[in-house]
């Protein structure tokens, strides 16, 4: 009894911190306040992690490589990111002449303000959402698709034309793969019968056999998130798909003429936007909140859904540390004649899923329809050459 | 099958982030300041001047000679000739550099002075870490800072130190037979002098 | 003044910028972006009626504004494509020039 | 009348009249994202949820998006050197005058029979979904027909003449 009145009180740790400290205060002010703690709280906490993972990911890329990484600032280079921030804070910033400042500088503001409000249908433990919006997953890409938008202000105010092609590339990439982000999302949104985040990990917070009734689970939810994972990564820019600031040919990108603090912000924004854009992968595929097994689930919920996130982010690195970037008609190839595709046969199979009812049947169907259409698909582009090995004309 | 690559890619990526951190063989990357690999035997970086013996200024190689100075591609070598002499290390009364300057920040670390060299008196140093504060006096050395001993560098290129000084012995022989020989036909003819005298 | 009359009132200058944007402007993709402008106008008015309508839950307002988002989006699409066709081949998106039909 | 209704129609009339009024394009384009912000948050404002983040995600996301790079693609934010607006811009100005008199008087003397403030309807995205394929399945279909000949159609408008132009270059 007392164990678990124990984890019930680690599992609410924040909302009852949240609701002592908002007790001091007169009760009118109380909701106000209760929602500015958690903004504030939300901010300050993604912005730390965002430090910790720029070292974190500098370390683990090294030893991909059979390198050790920075070391030298505090003890395990772990004091990298004040050093660094400290570096861009002091930097002169500079704005060039020809640039126009109004939409120079709200760029990255725009950016950063964007990439923030996603969190806020994001459920990161058991009651611990900031809105729970009905249209929560709609108000998310709504969010995420008005940072298309800040990209073009950036490449476009700095005069430049590195960053217009980048800034050109950035947009025509995220509008391209955002097609095959909302279709993968759409599945889960079929079976859950619900836009709202919450409701989806409720929905997938039930144990058969001990085991999670998690949506990657099944063959459209795998499937789904394999194309979910595609497409966040081209939507962040992230290797292997981050030629919009490919250095080797456009110096960065659309952020080449920002330096100092607005560069930071840049920084700040693309990684806070892979943290929010994994947390909505774990919230519709990997069960949000939930444990992994029925017998775990007095570890608190917010543990195990910024384990969840901080693994995805891992695999980001370990994409970024392996995989040589694409060229712009490969990208845009992979992403209109293979992964839309994908979704759509994916959309057909969750379609079954949900009208067959529950037995083996379906299982059998919708896996044999996903892997056909990979296989077959997969087999004709390989024929066409536009996704098979690469034959070298020069090397060797 | 398509992704079948990836998916090697990343298994060979998976492997060295394991491993990097079990067998530290793998781990390429020397500590700099700390740890330090030893140079090669053929590095150079910048020129400095050779002298033998104890005394840097009375042993000095360079003779002053200027073609150095000439020959330099980026024009980096200043020379000042002495008035008087001082022996070589043959014993032959030479001029000597008065002034020999070489400003790094210019200098291209091309060899050339070292390859026109008669004297075998400037040789390629493997000294690196060279930065300064002051980037004009700094990075200008005079020969006081340039002069470093034979020793130094058999220490340094030690193979093409012992043919030089290999070379440099057979000089001296010659020079020394060649001295010998006109001493002795120099008193072979002050004594048929003496003789046709008498 | 009533809270419907309000938006009725935005809705109506919102569609007059607009109206004198595609009737003014010399650039015809400023004046698609009137045209847009005065769509949107439009749907600000479906939306304001069915907020205060008799039937809100018969959801005819909402309906019709989201239909009209995506005849919107199709119409931009059309639209800026052609701009594109005939910028392509007339060199100009300045409406006052384009002032023949032959090719 | 709420506080937050006049700084919404602000924004929202601010951001139309730059969008009309702005010499560069590129500007335009930018001041009409504000418009369709603050419309949206005036969707928002009127309990309409769905259809204020629809709106986002279509105008926000794709539309303007799609006018920057028409503009981009045109050659359109180099500024005219003879002036933004048409030589019959008066006319234009005073048929939209005449409009918005119209509308403004039609809906101040409608002003009594308006209804007044009422309950929130509560709307979920569920009903709507409902709705969408149940009584207004048809116009779904319709739509979606629309679209697929929309995209196909601005395709083809937009596609170069690859086969045209080689044919030009080789005679």
């Amino acid at each position: 009894m007392f164990e678990t009145h124990l984890s019930e009180t680690c599992d609410q740790i924040f909302i009852l911190l949240q609701h002592w400290l908002v007790s001091f205060l007169p009760a009118s002010w109380q909701s106000a306040a209760s929602v500015l703690l958690s903004v504030a709280a939300i901010i300050c906490l993604f912005a730390a992690l965002f430090a910790l993972t720029t070292v974190f990911e500098r370390k683990g890329l090294a030893r991909m490589q059979n390198r050790i990484g920075p070391n030298r600032v505090g003890p395990f280079g772990l004091f990298q990111p004040i050093a660094d921030g400290i570096k861009s804070l002091t930097k002169e910033d500079i704005v060039p002449s020809s640039a126009d400042a109004v939409v120079h500088f709200l760029a990255p503001v725009l950016l950063v303000v964007t990439v923030f409000m996603g969190f806020a249908v994001l459920p990161m433990g058991r009651n611990m959402v900031l809105v729970d919006l009905d249209a929560g997953l709609l108000f998310y890409f709504a969010m995420g698709a008005s940072t298309e938008l800040a990209v073009f202000m950036a490449g476009w105010s700095s005069r430049n034309k590195y960053s217009l092609l980048g800034a050109m590339r950035a947009v025509a990439q995220m509008i391209s793969y955002e097609v095959p982000l909302l279709l993968s999302s759409v599945a889960v949104v079929m079976i859950t019968g619900s836009l709202s985040l919450t409701k989806i990990v409720e929905a997938q917070n039930q144990y058969t056999w001990g085991l999670p009734h998690w949506y990657i689970f099944t063959p459209w939810g795998f499937a789904g998130f394999v194309m979910y994972a595609i497409a966040t990564t081209a939507e962040t820019n992230r290797s292997p798909f981050d030629l919009p600031e490919g250095e080797s040919e456009l110096v960065a990108g659309y952020h080449t003429e920002y330096s100092g603090f607005k560069f930071a912000l840049f920084f700040l924004g693309e990684y806070v936007a892979m943290f929010s854009i994994s947390g909505l992968g774990t919230t519709l595929f990997l069960g949000g909140w939930s444990a992994p097994c029925s017998f775990l689930t007095w570890i608190p919920s917010w543990i195990w859904f910024f384990s969840k996130l901080m693994l995805s982010i891992f695999v980001f690195i370990w994409m970024r540390g392996t995989l040589p970037r694409l060229r712009q008609d490969q990208l845009m190839n992979f992403a209109w004649k293979f992964v839309l595709p994908m979704c759509l046969v994916n959309l057909l199979a969750a379609g079954l899923w949900r009208f067959m009812g529950d037995g083996w049947l379906r299982w059998v169907v919708c896996s044999t329809i996903l892997i056909a259409a990979y296989a077959g698909m997969g087999f004709a582009e390989m024929r066409r050459q536009r996704l098979g090995p690469r034959s070298y004309r020069y090397a060797e | 099958m398509l992704g079948e690559g990836i998916l090697k890619g990343m298994a060979v990526t998976a492997k060295n982030f394991f491993l990097s951190f079990v067998s530290a063989e793998r781990l390429t990357t020397i500590q700099y300041p700390e740890q330090r690999i030893a140079p090669f035997e053929a590095a150079r970086v910048f020129p400095f001047l050779v002298f033998d013996g104890a005394d840097w200024e009375s042993g000095m190689r360079c003779v002053a000679c200027q073609i150095c100075e000439k020959e330099c591609p980026p024009k980096c070598i200043f020379i000042e000739k002495s008035t008087d002499k001082k022996p070589d290390f043959v014993g032959k009364p030479q001029f000597y550099p008065a002034r020999f300057d070489i400003d790094i920040s210019v200098c291209m670390s091309c060899q050339i002075c070292v390859e026109v060299c008669p004297f075998e008196a400037i040789k390629m140093d493997t000294e690196f870490e060279l930065s300064t504060d002051d980037r004009f006096g700094g990075l200008l050395l005079d020969r006081k800072q340039l002069a470093k001993s034979n020793d130094y560098y058999h220490e340094i290129h030690p193979t093409e130190a012992s043919a030089v000084d290999a070379r440099l012995a057979a000089e001296k022989v010659k020079a020394d037979a060649k001295a010998k020989a006109a001493v002795s036909a120099a008193t072979a003819k002050t004594a048929a002098i003496a003789g046709e005298g008498a | 003044m009533t809270p419907l009359a309000g938006y009725l009132l935005v809705a109506a200058l919102l569609f007059s910028i607009g109206l004198a944007g595609a009737l003014t402007r010399r650039n015809a993709i400023l004046v698609l972006i009137g045209i847009e402008l005065m769509l949107n106008a439009a749907n600000l008015n479906l939306i304001a009626f069915w907020r205060y309508g008799p039937h809100p839950e018969a959801l005819t307002g909402m309906m019709f504004a989201i239909f009209s988002i995506a005849v919107a989006a199709a119409e931009a699409a059309v639209g800026l494509g052609l701009v594109i066709q005939i910028h392509r081949h007339a060199k100009t998106t300045d409406l006052d020039q384009m002032n023949r039909m032959k090719g | 009348m709420s506080f937050v209704f006049y700084i919404l129609a602000a924004l929202t009339i601010a951001g139309g009249l730059a969008a009309m009024l702005l010499k560069n394009t590129v500007h335009c384009a930018l001041a009409l994202t504000v418009a369709f912000a603050g419309l949206a948050l005036l969707f928002l404002n009127l309990d309409a949820q769905f259809a204020g983040f629809a709106q986002i995600l279509v105008y926000i996301g794709a539309v303007a998006i799609l006018v920057v790079f028409a503009i981009l693609l045109t050659k359109g934010s180099e500024t005219p050197k003879d002036g933004v607006f048409s030589r019959s811009w008066l006319a234009g100005l005073a048929i939209a005058a005449a409009v918005f008199a119209v509308l403004s008087w039609a809906v101040l003397q409608s002003t009594r029979v308006l209804p007044h403030e009422t309950a929130v309807p509560e709307v979920t995205v569920r009903e709507i979904g409902v709705a969408l394929v149940g009584r207004y399945v048809l116009p779904l279909e319709i739509v979606a027909v629309l679209l697929t000949a929309a995209l196909i159609g601005a395709v083809i408008v937009a596609m170069h003449e690859k086969v045209g132009h080689e044919k030009e270059e080789f005679q």
